[in-house]
């Protein structure tokens, strides 16, 4: 079935794409929070 | 102005709120910081002017001379500390500041295109000099005849920075800001530019130059600022007080 | 810099709340693909691939939810009083989750056109305005990147996000106006003429709600990890402050501190 | 020294630095003129370049932009002369308005001469009716363009990379003067539809112009400000 390659690519594409975004946003974010103090990060 | 203040000779901590009279100091710096890109430039700096002054602004390349100039211009944001030139404040008047300062930096703010008088007529109207003034600052800056209807690309380094001086004449700024007036100049025109601060500087207005000619701003200051990393590292020369210019309106203002 | 002497240091953007909230988005992620892809059925005219809508529609609204967003931030930050830069960095974080969704919205939409109409790309009103939106918001990214102190970021960025909602509408209505010229035959479009039953509109109710939820998380850590890179560039701002005083001493002087031992401020003061 | 004559003092500096420089006049306008003249080697096909002319007059209108708003910025920026406006006291928006008008002044001129190109390289023609029209689309379009590229040219002409940052702002934001002037001058030119058929676009055009001219108004100082 042609369709079945395109609807699971669809879905590939879509959480594929958010979880490389959320790992960069999670290593980027522990990189710079390693290097402050809790104290002064608002949200803790 | 409160007695309180008298004997203290302008304290630096004094709040310099209110009107600027005579003998109340043009700038006052307080710990200020400015920042270009990341670079602090200005890492703390703590002045104070007065009214009347011609203060020569020493220091190495790169020590800050030409940021403190831009600051105090309010071309440049204050990143930390606190900061009162002519009476506005740094963090949010700045543009109540601006139209009130002449500056002349590096680069001469000229249109290259543009004829000199083109140019001179053009920041004169701005400011809204009449056209006599305009010819007069030309006139005194030696460019009034022929040079006047060249085009400013093609006239010689010193002869656009004459020009630029004759814009800054148009303009009858408060405070005056140079960044190396001398440069590119030749004797009479560094003698011209001598000959105006001092004019300046007698008819009311304050002066802040920043120089390396020692022989040129020596003799014309009043009072000089050590710059070196971004603060002030010593004040030396003779430094007035602010008593001994106290009454510069009786010189008039003929610019 | 773990052994600083004050307090612990946690090199994390996350919290309690957000945990949770990250479990219960992954989870509700599970199921919205099982759902999606297996348990419900497939559409009388669409056939399978009314299964990309589960996906296409949520990404599409969260990109919208989070341009409505970074423009509501940037006007909070331009006409409070305070000025915030929270504000700011809240507009920043969602216009980039936007721009992230809305690439996922025009990609996933393509696909789904090229099986619907058999083409990737028809120059449909909608197809069109979201497209551009797309590139107005890189470019707002990139105006973000260019540099100055925070506060010039802030105020130069809030206005180009108000500008862009002026722009919007006016490119939505002219590409709409434009189209209706062309008079195409109807064919099927995206989610127009679905007939979804009970199960399929939850799953795509579902899938909205799954969505937005990831929106959320995100945006929350986005905007935490700019938070802290503003405060790292303050603090090293303190110490090239320091540096900078430290060239006003006499040579002498600077000469017998190694530079590296020179004494650094405090990492927390100013906190 | 009121606010309209500033704007007017910008203006008319701004023309004058063009009419010594000729920058426009001997670079920019040969490079529309050349643009004109590849598409017509690429399409070959007289019949599809005369229905296509409006568009291409367009597009061809919106490269020139973007080299003519760089420019009107760059002969602020050559010598500093920006920081000696801003302490000139001369007011952004007046600074704003005085820099449109230049700019609309040249693109006026540029469109004009693209629109004769276009008679002359693809055989279209004005029909007289659609006169009013074609000047309407004209003026409206020359001011909305010049508006938003000031705008814009503005925000990235102290930035780092402006040569690429300028077209990635700019070009989705004139997306609806590409469309609407191309089908207004469509109408005018009897490439496409009647002549009545065009105003509605004419319009577009219109509202884009008057929304950009307000928001730049009001924008432009924040923009330019450090």
């Amino acid at each position: 079935m042609e369709d079945a390659g395109f609807i699971v690519a669809c879905y590939v594409v879509t959480f594929g794409g958010v979880a490389a975004y959320v790992s960069y946003v999670l290593r980027r974010g522990r990189r710079a929070t390693e290097q402050l103090p809790d104290e002064s990060k608002p949200w803790m | 102005m409160d007695t309180v203040a008298d004997g203290a000779d302008a304290a630096k901590g004094a709040d310099p709120v209110g009107a600027v009279a005579p003998a109340d100091p043009v700038v006052v710096l307080d710990d200020a910081v400015a920042v270009l890109g990341r670079f602090p430039a200005l890492a703390g700096i703590s002045i104070t002017v007065h009214r009347g002054e011609i203060v020569w602004l020493r220091g190495p390349n790169g020590a800050g001379k030409t940021t403190l100039l831009r600051l105090c211009a309010g071309l440049l944001p204050l990143a930390r500390g606190t900061g009162r030139v002519l009476g506005c404040d740094l963090a949010t008047e700045r543009d109540r500041l601006r139209p009130l300062v002449g500056v002349l930096g590096h680069r001469n703010g000229l249109y290259l295109d543009l004829t000199v008088a083109e140019n001179v007529a053009f920041w004169g109207d701005t400011v809204g000099a009449a056209a006599t003034e305009v010819a007069a600052a030309l006139e005194r800056l030696g460019l009034a005849d022929r040079l006047a209807l060249l085009p400013v690309r093609r006239l010689s380094a010193g002869q656009q920075r004459r020009t630029a001086i004759a814009c800054l004449i148009a303009r009858r700024a408060e405070l005056w800001l140079l960044d190396e007036p001398h440069s590119g100049l030749d004797a009479a025109g560094r003698d011209d530019v001598d000959a105006l601060l001092r004019q300046a500087a007698a008819s009311g207005a304050t002066v802040m130059v920043a120089s390396h000619e020692y022989e040129r701003a020596g003799p014309l200051a009043t009072a000089v600022f050590d710059i070196r990393g971004g603060t002030v590292m010593g004040t030396a020369g003779g430094s007035v007080t602010a008593g001994a210019v106290a009454s510069p309106r009786d010189a008039g203002r003929d610019r | 810099m773990a052994d600083m002497a004050t307090g612990r240091t946690t090199a994390t953007t996350a919290t309690a709340a957000t945990r949770t909230l990250g479990i219960v988005t992954l989870v509700g992620v599970a199921w919205l693909i099982v759902s999606g892809l297996l348990v419900s059925p497939a559409d009388v005219n669409q056939g399978e691939s009314v299964r990309i809508l589960y996906l296409h529609a949520p990404s599409a609204w969260v990109a919208y939810l989070a341009f409505v967003v970074t423009a509501g931030a940037s006007a909070l930050y331009l006409f409070t009083k305070k000025h915030s830069l929270g504000w700011d960095r809240l507009a920043g974080a969602s216009a980039e989750i936007g721009v992230l969704f809305m690439a996922v919205t025009l990609v996933v939409g393509m696909l789904w056109g090229r099986l619907t109409w058999g083409v990737f790309w028809r120059w449909d009103a909608r197809l069109t305005t979201t497209a551009f939106l797309f590139v107005t918001y890189i470019g707002y990214l990139a105006v973000r990147r260019l540099g100055g102190t925070p506060e010039q970021r802030a105020r130069r960025s809030g206005v180009l996000a108000l500008l862009a909602v002026l722009e919007i509408p006016l490119v939505h209505f002219s590409v709409k106006l434009w189209r209706g010229l062309h008079q195409d035959a109807t064919v099927l479009r995206p989610n127009g003429d679905v007939k979804l039953d009970g199960f399929m509109l939850f799953t795509l109710i579902f899938g909205v709600a799954v969505f937005t939820l990831m929106y959320v998380w995100l945006v929350l850590h986005r905007q935490r990890t700019l938070t802290a890179e503003d405060l790292l560039d303050d603090v090293g701002l303190e110490i090239a402050i320091a540096e900078r005083r430290g060239e006003s001493r006499p040579p002498d002087l600077a000469a017998d501190v190694p530079r590296s031992d020179r004494p650094r401020p405090d990492i927390t003061v100013g906190f | 020294m009121t606010w309209w004559r500033t704007a007017w003092l910008i203006a008319r500096r701004d023309l004058l630095v063009e009419w010594r420089s000729r920058v426009a006049l001997n670079q920019v306008f040969p490079f529309a003129g050349i643009v004109m003249v590849m598409f017509g080697f690429a399409i070959d096909d007289t019949r599809l370049m005369e229905s296509i002319a409006p568009g291409l007059v367009m597009v061809a209108t919106m490269f020139s932009l973007l080299v003519l708003v760089q420019r009107s910025f760059a002969l602020e920026s050559e010598d500093g002369a920006l920081d000696a406006l801003r302490t000139a006291g001369v007011s952004s928006s007046a600074l704003f308005w005085g820099k449109s008008i230049a700019l609309a002044a040249q693109l006026a001129a540029l469109q004009a001469l693209l629109i004769v190109l276009a008679v002359v390289l693809y055989g279209s023609s004005v029909r007289p009716a659609g006169a009013p029209l074609l000047v309407a689309t004209w003026l409206s379009g020359s001011w909305g363009l010049a508006t938003v590229g000031t705008l814009y040219g503005g925000l990235a002409a102290g930035a780092r990379g402006r040569e690429t940052l300028l077209p990635l702002l700019l070009l989705p934001v004139v997306a609806p003067v590409l469309i609407g002037a191309t089908r207004a001058v469509e109408a005018a030119l009897g490439a496409r539809g009647t002549v009545v058929d065009g105003w509605p676009w004419m319009g577009l055009v219109a509202v884009f112009a008057v929304v950009f001219c307000v928001g730049g108004t009001l924008a432009f100082g924040p923009l330019i400000e450090e």
